[in-house]
């Protein structure tokens, strides 16, 4: 295992890490705002770390731009549908954001 | 360049370029377009079906690949007739149907019956098993297009249960492609047919693909959504869909099962298909008498009809197959015939009652004339076309010593007669006081008598019909 | 290791199907769908389809779920009958469960590594003008399907735009706000680069009108509901011309053999890579508008609010 | 070991699951859904077997069977959305034209 292999492992393993706390996030957390929150933040971030990890391995520096390029996408759709549901969310079914308080 | 092989391009290539230039030219040229498409496809397939009547079986390979690669297309005699059953029953339907619905759904109704035209005629030259499919798929979703074109409730709820049943029953036979092609490797009919052998993957195509047909064109068991959608959409459709669309499916169940599945599977499966028919039948002639709506009681006449044809399946002999195709034709004829006179008594009195209908023989004569003799073709009286298909299928069941689709032929045709005549004893009646009855266009009485003169000139002109059928005819 | 990512893929799509189809709120049912459909588009890559895996997860599951979801806004969001399990009747299940080992047996019973038409396709790949296997049977070999199929597309827009006439334009309110405008001016240029990719590299590798179509119409989605595009009506005639250039060059191209005593649908060898090029980016016109009619303008005030059943 | 048999077996459970579900439910939307996962079922299918090529290069045939597929089951779902859309936006007027009779009919056909 060379050490290119180390490290794309290791941010294989970042981006893992992160996608499972992002879910873990979407399943714990009270309302749709935190709710977002975990999605598009801790998602994107573990989709960054793969995308990276992935492009180590890719060999080619094509491959490689092609996967920062759907990286850069995903960073776009999930902050436009983020805002949607998030304005959809206020406006539409008025849900009020979770007051902070801790349930007993 | 007008070779046989051309033409059968262009009666698929016709309707489908109407189609399209008619939705480009938009309400203006709607129905100019749509009128020079027609007489254009009429004349097209009707030459398709010279040439098959003089130098036999058409083939053609699409695109110039062969066989296992390419689509093939073959016009053998039954094709031939099918497309001149088309062109003839399809175009007068549409004529009645530009006055029966409003003028803004004829922009609809045309380009729509156009593309249906083009699927069926696509449906009836295709030999190739997934082209069948996509052909299938574009009649069902134009016939349920076309029955909400009139946007009420009763035709919406009507063409989504159509569509929510006819969905499966494509599956159903995408499935048992799927399967075919992982045995045989190949989609193309003809080289089923030499490939095919007896085995789990061939019952369970077999299987897939009669099921998944069985549910369109709709056999007893399956035929739920029948009356529901025939009495829900507007009566120009019903007859369309009740002539054409539904011998789509089992044109290519017939196709399909006497050229590749009959060979290999045993004869009770056969068995099975007739006994459900002849259930059919009981079951549809005895709906039909007790129904109190006009257009139920010839919904449920069409289970019925559907239930005959499926008594070819025990008895895949020739005579059988031209027995029953002849029935195929006739019964869009007669059928058509009768859904458009309905439609006329529903826009004259606005009833649907079956009691509505009394005293109209005088106010309306060629639409109960053109009723008449369409019943008399489905019951099957002598100078109809429906005598001669059960004539040949009665001949079959004695040659083939299954004496008991007789009495089912008969048992039915019985019933039919009663059914039919209760649409017509209460029209000689006089007429009640106070029933006013609006004049309909003469255009408008004429389609369905124009019809059911087809229906009669099938049973007193029957020879080149029978010859035209002969052409190809397998065994 | 291959194995436990396509036995886990393979259990998974199953179930989840079940699923979709056992939660009562219809709307988490639409997210399970959706999800269902990203699962089976990765199905698709793992069987080396990537054509597909894209066209599913652009169409199958990216339009299709926004169009479920958005008709959910307009019917009534709970079902009026709860018993989201179905009548359950043991002897249809039954009859179901018998039948399903039936066609698993004759799964098993299928030839184990028959190439199918793959060897002809690969032989005859050069006389069709296209490098891409997939392209050269989808528009040479068996073009006459893509021809039908596009009859296919007119009719199911014709069927849907019929049904939402003139009354359901979208009246767009003034409040939307500077980021969605923002986000989607950025987007819509990269949109168009990636859908004309895709049509230039259909010829060589996964992809082609429908994929470009598909992308296209997202866009066009994303447009409509921030209402910065109405739906395209059929009236007006530069939609009309949108829709059917694509079939109507499609249809010219396939009967021009005719007139020299050629087949339907026998594209001249030397340019017939162009020709199916040239074809494809029309139809991936048609393809955007078609999927564009299926959305309806933006719903009209809850339908079922003030508290009726 | 070549995993088509695995995918065509899952894709054939999914058809079954997609026709139970098209047949055991009321609501619309719920049996349009049902349908295109019997779709997705049979189209799975249909790839599984292209997959079986031992040479490794899968046969595009099926593949652009499928590629039809998608489009006719996305055309016939997008039909049947906007048929069930209209007649849930007639039974509202109709529900409120007429004073809402208590329990009006069920959504589905």
């Amino acid at each position: 295992m060379s050490p290119l292999d180390f490290l794309s492992a290791a941010f294989l393993f970042g981006g893992g890490a992160f996608c499972l706390a992002g879910t873990v996030g979407v399943l714990r957390f009270p309302d749709v705002y935190c709710r977002l929150h975990a999605l598009t933040k801790v998602d994107n971030l573990g989709l960054g770390l793969v995308v990276v990890g992935l492009a180590l391995q890719s060999g080619s520096w094509a491959t490689a731009l092609k996967l920062l390029l759907v990286w850069f996408f995903v960073l776009i759709s999930s902050a436009f549908t983020c805002q949607l549901i998030a304005r959809a969310a206020l406006r539409g079914r008025g849900a009020a954001p979770w007051g902070g308080r801790r349930e007993p | 360049m007008m070779g046989g092989t051309a033409l059968m391009a262009w009666s698929v290539a016709l309707p489908l370029i109407g189609a399209v230039l008619s939705l480009l030219v938009g309400r203006a040229g709607v129905r100019l377009v749509a009128g020079v498409a027609s007489v254009a496809t009429l004349i097209a397939s009707s030459l398709v079906a010279w040439e098959v009547s003089t130098q036999g079986v058409l083939r053609q390979q699409l695109g110039g690949w062969g066989a296992p690669l390419g689509i093939e297309w073959r016009a053998d005699g039954l094709a031939a007739l099918m497309l001149l059953t088309i062109a003839v029953v399809g175009p007068l339907i549409s004529v009645h149907a530009l006055d029966h619905l409003g003028d803004r759904e004829d922009r609809e109704f045309l380009p729509l019956w156009l593309f249906i035209w083009c699927a069926l005629n696509a449906l009836v030259l295709s030999a190739d098993a997934f082209n069948l499919y996509v052909t299938l798929e574009l009649t069902t979703l134009g016939a349920v297009s076309l029955i909400v074109v009139r946007r009420d409730l009763p035709g919406l709820d009507a063409g989504l249960r159509y569509l929510l049943f006819a969905l499966p029953g494509s599956l159903c036979y995408l499935l048992g492609i799927a399967f075919l092609y992982g045995a045989y490797a190949t989609l193309d009919v003809g080289m089923l047919a030499q490939r095919v052998q007896s085995g789990p993957v061939t019952w369970v195509a077999a299987g897939l693909v009669t099921v998944g047909l069985c549910l369109k064109t709709p056999l007893f068991p399956l035929h739920v959504w029948l009356p529901p959608t025939y009495t829900g959409a507007p009566t120009p459709v019903t007859a369309l869909l009740s002539a054409l669309i539904s011998k789509g499916s089992f044109y290519v169940l017939l196709r399909l099962w006497l050229e590749v599945f009959a060979p290999v599977l045993d004869a009770e499966v056969g068995q099975l298909l007739g006994l459900l028919g002849a259930v059919a039948v009981l079951w549809g002639s005895v709906l039909a008498l007790s129904q109190t709506q006009l257009k139920r009681v010839v919904a449920y006449s069409s289970v019925a009809q559907i239930g005959y044809m499926f008594l070819v399946f025990p008895m895949a002999t020739s005579g059988a197959r031209a027995g029953v195709i002849y029935l195929v034709v006739s019964h869009a004829a007669a059928k058509a015939s009768m859904f458009v006179a309905v439609g006329n008594i529903h826009q004259a009195v606005g009833i649907t009652e079956l009691g509505g209908v009394q005293g109209l023989a005088y106010r309306m004569p060629f639409t109960f004339l053109a009723m008449a003799l369409g019943g008399i073709s489905l019951i099957g009286i002598p100078p109809s076309g429906g005598f001669i298909a059960k004539w040949l299928l009665l001949n079959e069941s004695i040659g083939t010593q299954q004496w008991w689709w007789a009495l089912v032929l008969l048992g039915g045709s019985l019933l039919a007669a009663a059914y039919v005549f209760r649409i017509l004893r209460g029209s000689f009646l006089p007429l009640p006081p106070g029933v006013t009855v609006r004049s309909i266009p003469l255009g408008n009485e004429l389609a369905p008598l124009a019809l059911a003169l087809i229906a009669l000139l099938l049973g007193l002109v029957p020879w080149f019909p029978l010859d035209l059928l002969a052409v190809g005819a397998s065994r | 290791m291959d194995v436990l990512l396509d036995g886990v893929l393979a259990l998974c799509l199953p179930l989840l199907a079940w699923l979709v189809l056992r939660t009562e709120s219809l709307s988490q049912a639409v997210v399970l769908f959706v999800a269902f459909g990203l699962l089976s588009a990765l199905g698709w890559a793992r069987l080396e389809a990537p054509d597909i895996a894209l066209v599913e997860s652009a169409v199958g599951t990216g339009l299709t779920g926004a169009l479920l979801m958005h008709t959910l806004s307009w019917t009534e969001e709970t079902p009026p009958d709860i018993r989201a399990r179905g009548r359950r009747r043991p002897w249809a299940l039954l009859a179901v469960a018998a039948s399903t080992l039936m066609l698993g047996w004759a799964v098993l019973a299928l030839p184990a590594d028959s190439p199918g038409l793959g060897p002809l396709v690969e032989a005859r790949r050069e006389e069709s003008g296209v490098k891409h296997p997939v392209t050269a049977v989808l528009l040479n070999f068996r073009g006459y399907d893509t021809l039908l199929e596009i009859a296919v597309l007119l009719v199911a827009a014709l069927g849907a735009r019929a049904v939402n006439p003139r009354s359901e334009r979208p009246t767009p309110d003034a409040g939307d706000d500077p980021l969605t405008g923002e986000l989607f001016r950025m987007m819509m240029p990269a949109l168009l680069l990636v859908a004309g990719y895709l049509v230039w590299v259909g010829d060589h590798g996964p992809g082609g009108a429908f994929q470009a179509g598909a992308i296209l119409a997202g866009g066009g989605v994303v447009a409509l509901l921030t209402m910065r595009m109405g739906p395209p009506r059929l009236s007006s005639w530069q939609v009309r011309w949108a829709l059917l250039t694509g079939p109507m060059l499609f249809i010219g191209v396939a009967v021009a053999p005719l007139f020299t005593g050629r087949r339907l649908l026998e594209l001249p060898r030397p340019y017939a890579g162009t020709l199916i090029f040239v074809v494809e980016l029309a139809l991936t016109v048609t393809i955007a508008m078609v999927l564009l009619m299926f959305f309806p303008g933006t719903r009209p005030p809850r339908a079922g609010a003030e508290g009726e059943p | 070991m070549n995993p088509w048999a695995v995918y065509a077996l899952s894709g054939v459970a999914m058809f079954s699951v997609g026709l139970v579900g098209l047949f055991s439910h009321q609501h619309v939307v719920k049996r349009i859904l049902a349908s295109n996962i019997a779709g997705s079922g049979v189209l799975i299918v249909l790839v599984a077997l292209a997959r079986r090529a031992p040479s490794g290069v899968p046969d595009p045939v099926p593949h652009a069977l499928v590629l039809t597929g998608i489009v006719v089951s996305v055309s016939s779902t997008a039909l049947g959305v906007a048929l069930a859309r209209r007649m849930a936006r007639l039974r509202a007027d109709a529900a409120r034209a007429s004073e809402p009779p208590p329990g009006s009919g069920g959504e589905g056909p």
